[in-house]
């Protein structure tokens, strides 16, 4: 067992750290957010230039064969910065499916594309009603000769307005909520009948409305047509990072709680000297550590083939996130008091990502009662 | 030991419930209900409505417009004011600046700013707050000069809530620069058309333009503007914050809110069953429950005292009325996040298409900001760790 | 409305008070313990001459009809004192279900007894597996010529040991855990077939076991042949008196501990000038306040005759109080450190007290699950 | 970053398993899982064992009986040490006056006490705290004189857990009245046989009797039962202490728990469903368990990377082991007594009936005093107040 990173994990730790560091502080991330599709395509290219784009893919695919570790560092920092680049739908959701689920040839087409930072892409899993069940698609795609028409409406897509081709859940057969029969689907974002409606999302990223009305596509755009168990295992992926970007957002906070105390001064002496703030602050960095601890350990399970025993150790991890994100979100503000609540100051942006991570893919509530119906963590003694 | 109220305290209850869900617009109500924030519009027709009725300054002596009425009937009043989403009458108006003038002023500037301010006339802001002072309060250090019949003020003053509104400020200045912290302090009424200040908006982390910081460059304000007795503002402030206390549990809004909450619930999935039936959740919200229950039962304890007690005396159960109301109104608005689950991430709040349909249930537009909002009620107004610190000292005598 | 005691109330609260307080210090509540049958007699005597033992019954039977405010005044005080004597079994139990099952002759002759301190009552109704659920008997009751003939176990019959006559469910028809057909009896402890066994609570009171093996009673033991409804409103209102008892011992809690923050010293001065432990201790007046106004609500609500706004009431209660008082009884023992841990301490015995009193007739956890089944305590909105 | 065991950490694991669940007492076993006392009897037998394979005094030096294994070995022996409920080795022997003897007693005193410590021939005991001193440790009072070759022990010890089993004791004391708190303090070493020790215990609250009040009045002790150096024991004691986290986390402990409370849980009912059923139960107890595995992660990082950091240099996350290890405990606990529901009541512990049969299900009857008796470890060995104490002023430079 070794918690070490290897040399190069540490290198490309190093660069995503000194990348954060270097272009994405606080003032930055502002004037990033405001450009034309909420990001900045100059950040796009350092990023790429970093290599990120390639982490999930193998070296004959320009990429550089990463897993969930390398995944985890790089959102870690980009936790902390917090990026507004779709990295994360192009990369971990988009690049994830495409990994699991297209065919070698599309493999071998986009891939490197992705990975040259040349195509943006998006998964439109959600609908009105299905909340963070995966299998409730009413999206439909019925046979049409060789291909298939797409019907159906698909919200709160990630970064869905900025991608160039979409990734999407429909219904081939079987009911909705239905495990088998959902097929996942590649359609480019300009196919006549896909419209998209982009809006920004509470935590300053983007997100998109997307119709599919009469959309005519041709056989290869079905990559799987049962593809919910790797739509799954995508998905438990995708929560690892997250957990990894989530404690980089609770870092930042505890960070800037701990500075705040320490240079505020009331009643004429720093407010970090009131031994009821060094008590809660204390909180907060077991809060911080759990979930640290957590996130790792869902990065370490986020490959594990058991999709039952990997479910039950990223739910877990989501809990914990979920619940040390709340304590520490809430008193990092409250720890800062009135300069908490404004828009100027960053402590506030960090508390509105961690909330919106835990609104994603299953909040923590919905995760615990998972767990439970399945037993728990700890297996029953003989 | 009687817990039931009496037949005149139930027609009340019911005349009150009755004025509020037919005299103020139906309009302003749901958008309280919904947490959308409300115009100045909405917040003086509302207020007119309730002052025409007698019922805006119940709380003021009854020469100025208030209401003789008993402890019970006040509560009554708030609790259905709050249940029926009606917009408190401005507190700045109400519970601040007007009694302090009606027990501190002059009759001439009684006679000036009263009605005016019951009638939301003048609509008020608060200028206390200083950036460094904080909780601090006493540590202000925005001054008034006195030149001849004029003060002459400069600083500046934050966290002053709806400046944008306000077309008046009160204000504590110091006066007297080499007196010690709390001395030498004074209450001062500034018309904020006087040149030389500058409002500028504090955005918060919900994107709402609630609050302001309020600069004051050389602005002169007459002798005649002062409440009371120059250097003795400390001690009118002190009068005002001991007022701000009434409704403050708000029961009434956290009953309108769950009411909320369980009809939303019953519209969402968790699966194939209904939220409102899922047993984590309604564990969850009657957790709540019980102690917005419990909260009530203490307010009315607190009340029922009032009528026996001294001024000054409290009950140790009124300290808690700020503590436990802030905490069970921010969980109701995590219990609303848990409705409208992945819906709470549009922002969807005064964005370029404003005109675009809702993405999502309507419901879920104001969840997240409306949680952010929230965090404020435990850091506003004394946070809640001053709260503790005054309560250690002041009943439990640690 | 109006929280003033009324002049009797006020009179009654008065003297219990001042009972507690000459005559149930901690050290003299250790000697009535040592006392044969765990409590003692002569306190029993003192309690009789105050006239709580008349409580419930009208002026005719030798009570002062007084209700669950009364009680509640009684209980709290008790609370504090945590007497021992068998009153809660005898008179809110016991005298509960006399007032409510028995016919006029039997009250008539049994109620002037128990109020002259001559009768010891006892409800046996749990058994090994009914666990919180009152309908949950399989003790039987089957005919026998115009009597009946009782078979089965009893469980943790509060101050069983100490009774005259014991109350106690049997299934006349039905299956266990039905609703109806639930009997309610009173038999004399000394009737053959009856066994009893008592031991000491955690709580430094009293239980027993008792078994009846083929107790042949006559038909006017029956008391009520379907008494479940009846059952479940006294154990309400005995609730509601539990929950008097427990804000006693809260109160009591939060006293030593602010007595104890005052005197204390450590490195230097005294322990209550440390800020962490002072909003500790508000924390702790939050949760006692809140506990004592559901209290005054559950003492209210005890004589509701829509059972199901009555037990809601009562569980929102229960719920409150066994919150409260973990709270409250925890943070005592961790404020006051390594003597809190101690016997020889007060302390203690009013954590473990309020400890039991949770489990008894439901614990929070449980009173919020039916609390929630039931819609919660505000109505939904039209 | 791997966090998988390698297959010789694999095999050590499994070798540690078999030998705990074989060669230790199942009698004893079931007490630890059971929650009852041991025996002295049961710890000197356990400790004899494991000091017959070597594994007794596994942190010592390798000369006087350790292991010379890496931090994963340690916390894989401790993890199923503790899962399989073998009782720890008497940790005042083998945590504390070993490893001081070790690192500050000379050759001579080494001889005389290590073999026997290691053994269990001795039963220690720890003379730390004093009435009054609770965790101001410093402030100690009890004082040795030297006259001639012999101390003159006068004062008072409290807390002392296991008095009652000790034919040792290891002392903090004062030996030089005139310097300030922290200096002029010893380290000596008392056998309990001598004249004028006094051990009166201490009952807690559960009923049990694991720590006691020890007087000396006049105790003769020879000046050659002193470790090291006159007046340095504070530093000796800071080593000591410093020693006490391994495994403080119990994580292991916590996992025998949970197994524990689900084998209970499936045979108790909530109206006709299985507790183990009950969503509600459930939830609390992953609740519980997801804590428990978080915290099992950030101790194997700890451990991880002791083999990195010198001495004293302390990874942040190590601070949080006993603070969260403590809470869990307690919660387990809770969970128990959920678990046996009214049969909670029954106190059965010492009682005069011993004979009689049990009062309900067996698996009840040490639920309440658990619950009672942790109270204590978020008390013991440094409250979790002064926990949070250091941490803020060490990791977080507060």
């Amino acid at each position: 067992m070794d918690f070490d990173l290897s040399d190069d994990q540490r290198l490309l730790k190093d660069s995503v750290d000194r990348f954060i560091t270097d272009q994405y502080g606080f003032e930055q991330r502002k004037k990033y957010m405001h450009e034309a599709g909420g990001h900045s395509e100059k950040m796009w290219a350092q990023i790429t230039d970093i290599g990120l784009f390639g982490l999930p893919f193998e070296e004959t695919l320009g990429g550089f064969g990463g897993g969930a570790v390398e995944t985890a560092i790089v959102m870690e920092a980009f936790g902390r910065g917090l990026v507004v680049e779709p990295y994360f739908a192009t990369v971990i959701l988009g690049g994830g499916l495409l990994r699991r689920a297209a065919s070698e040839s599309v493999l071998g087409a986009l891939a490197p594309r992705v990975a040259a930072g040349k195509l943006k892409l998006a998964f439109a899993h959600l609908e009105r009603h299905s909340r963070y069940d995966l299998a409730d698609v009413t999206t439909t795609a019925r046979k049409d000769g060789t291909g298939y028409l797409l019907d159906g409406a698909k919200s709160v897509v990630l970064h869905g307005d900025a991608a160039n081709k979409i990734l999407l859940t429909a219904r081939i057969k079987g009911h909705r909520r239905d495990r088998s029969g959902i097929g996942l689907f590649l359609v480019d974002a300009g196919t006549p009948g896909v419209a998209g409606r982009g809006y920004p999302t509470q935590d300053g990223l983007r997100a998109a409305e997307i119709t599919f009305t009469n959309v005519r596509v041709t056989a290869d755009a079905l990559l799987n047509d049962d593809a919910l168990p790797l739509i799954e295992h995508v998905v438990d992926e995708a929560i690892a990072a997250l957990c990894a970007e989530a404690v980089g957002c609770m870092q930042a906070m505890q960070d800037l709680t701990l500075d705040y105390l320490k240079t505020r001064k009331q009643f004429g002496r720093p407010i970090g000297s009131f031994q009821v703030l060094q008590h809660r602050s204390v909180d907060m960095l077991v809060a911080l550590e759990q979930a640290r601890s957590m996130a790792m350990f869902a990065a370490v399970m986020a490959s594990e083939e058991n999709p039952i025993e990997r479910r039950k150790a990223i739910s877990a991890a989501k809990v914990q996130i979920g619940r040390s994100a709340r304590h520490i979100g809430q008193e990092a503000i409250q720890l800062h008091g009135g300069i908490g609540m404004t828009d100027e100051y960053a402590v506030g942006h960090y508390f509105k990502r961690v909330t919106m991570i835990d609104q994603l893919f299953g909040d923590a509530d919905t995760h615990l009662a998972w767990l439970a119906k399945h037993g728990g963590l700890f297996g029953h003694a003989a | 030991m009687d817990l039931n109220f009496t037949p005149e305290e139930r027609a009340f209850r019911e005349e009150a419930r009755t004025f509020f869900n037919t005299a103020i617009p139906e309009a302003i109500r749901t958008k309280v209900a919904e947490g959308e924030g409300l115009t100045r519009d909405d917040l003086v027709t509302s207020q007119r409505i309730l002052n025409q009725h007698g019922w805006a300054t119940v709380n003021w002596p009854k020469e100025w417009g208030g209401q003789d009425w008993s402890p019970v009937q006040v509560y009554l009043y708030q609790d259905e004011m709050q249940q029926a989403n009606v917009p408190a009458p401005i507190p700045f108006n109400v519970s601040m600046v007007g009694p302090v003038i009606a027990q501190f002023g002059s009759q001439e500037i009684k006679q000036r700013f009263l009605p005016a301010t019951a009638n939301a006339d003048i609509f008020w802001c608060q200028g206390f707050s200083e950036p460094g002072s904080g909780s601090d309060l006493a540590s202000l250090r925005t001054k008034a000069e006195r030149k001849g019949d004029k003060y002459i003020v400069n600083g500046q003053k934050t966290w002053t809530t709806l400046a944008q509104y306000a077309n008046w400020i009160f204000c504590l200045v110091r006066t007297d620069p080499a007196a010690k912290s709390q001395e030498g302090i004074s209450f001062l009424l500034i018309d904020m058309k006087s040149p030389g200040i500058t409002v500028r908006p504090i955005v918060t982390i919900d994107g709402g333009r609630e609050v302001n910081e309020v600069f004051f460059d050389d602005v002169e304000v007459p002798v005649e503007n002062l409440v009371g007795v120059e250097n003795k503002g400390w001690d009118y402030a002190k009068f005002l914050l001991g007022n701000e206390r009434t409704g403050i549990a708000r029961v009434g809004a956290s009953k309108a809110k769950i009411a909320r909450i369980k009809q939303l619930a019953a519209l969402e999935f968790a699966g194939e069953t209904p939220l409102i039936e899922s047993p984590r959740f309604l564990e969850k919200l009657a957790a709540v429950e019980v102690e917005l229950k419990a909260l009530e039962m203490t307010q009315l304890r607190v009340v029922s005292d009032e009528r026996k007690r001294a001024k000054g005396g409290q009950n140790p159960a009124s300290s808690i009325l700020k503590l436990k109301g802030s905490v069970i109104q921010q969980q109701l608005t995590e219990l609303l996040m848990d409705v409208v689950g992945p819906f709470a991430l549009p922002y969807q709040r005064d964005f370029d298409g404003k005109n675009e349909p809702i993405v999502g249930p309507e419901y879920a537009t104001e969840a997240a900001p409306m949680y952010f909002n929230y965090r404020k009620v435990s850091i506003y107004g004394g946070s809640n760790e001053i709260q503790r610190n005054i309560i250690a000292k002041a009943i439990l005598g640690l």
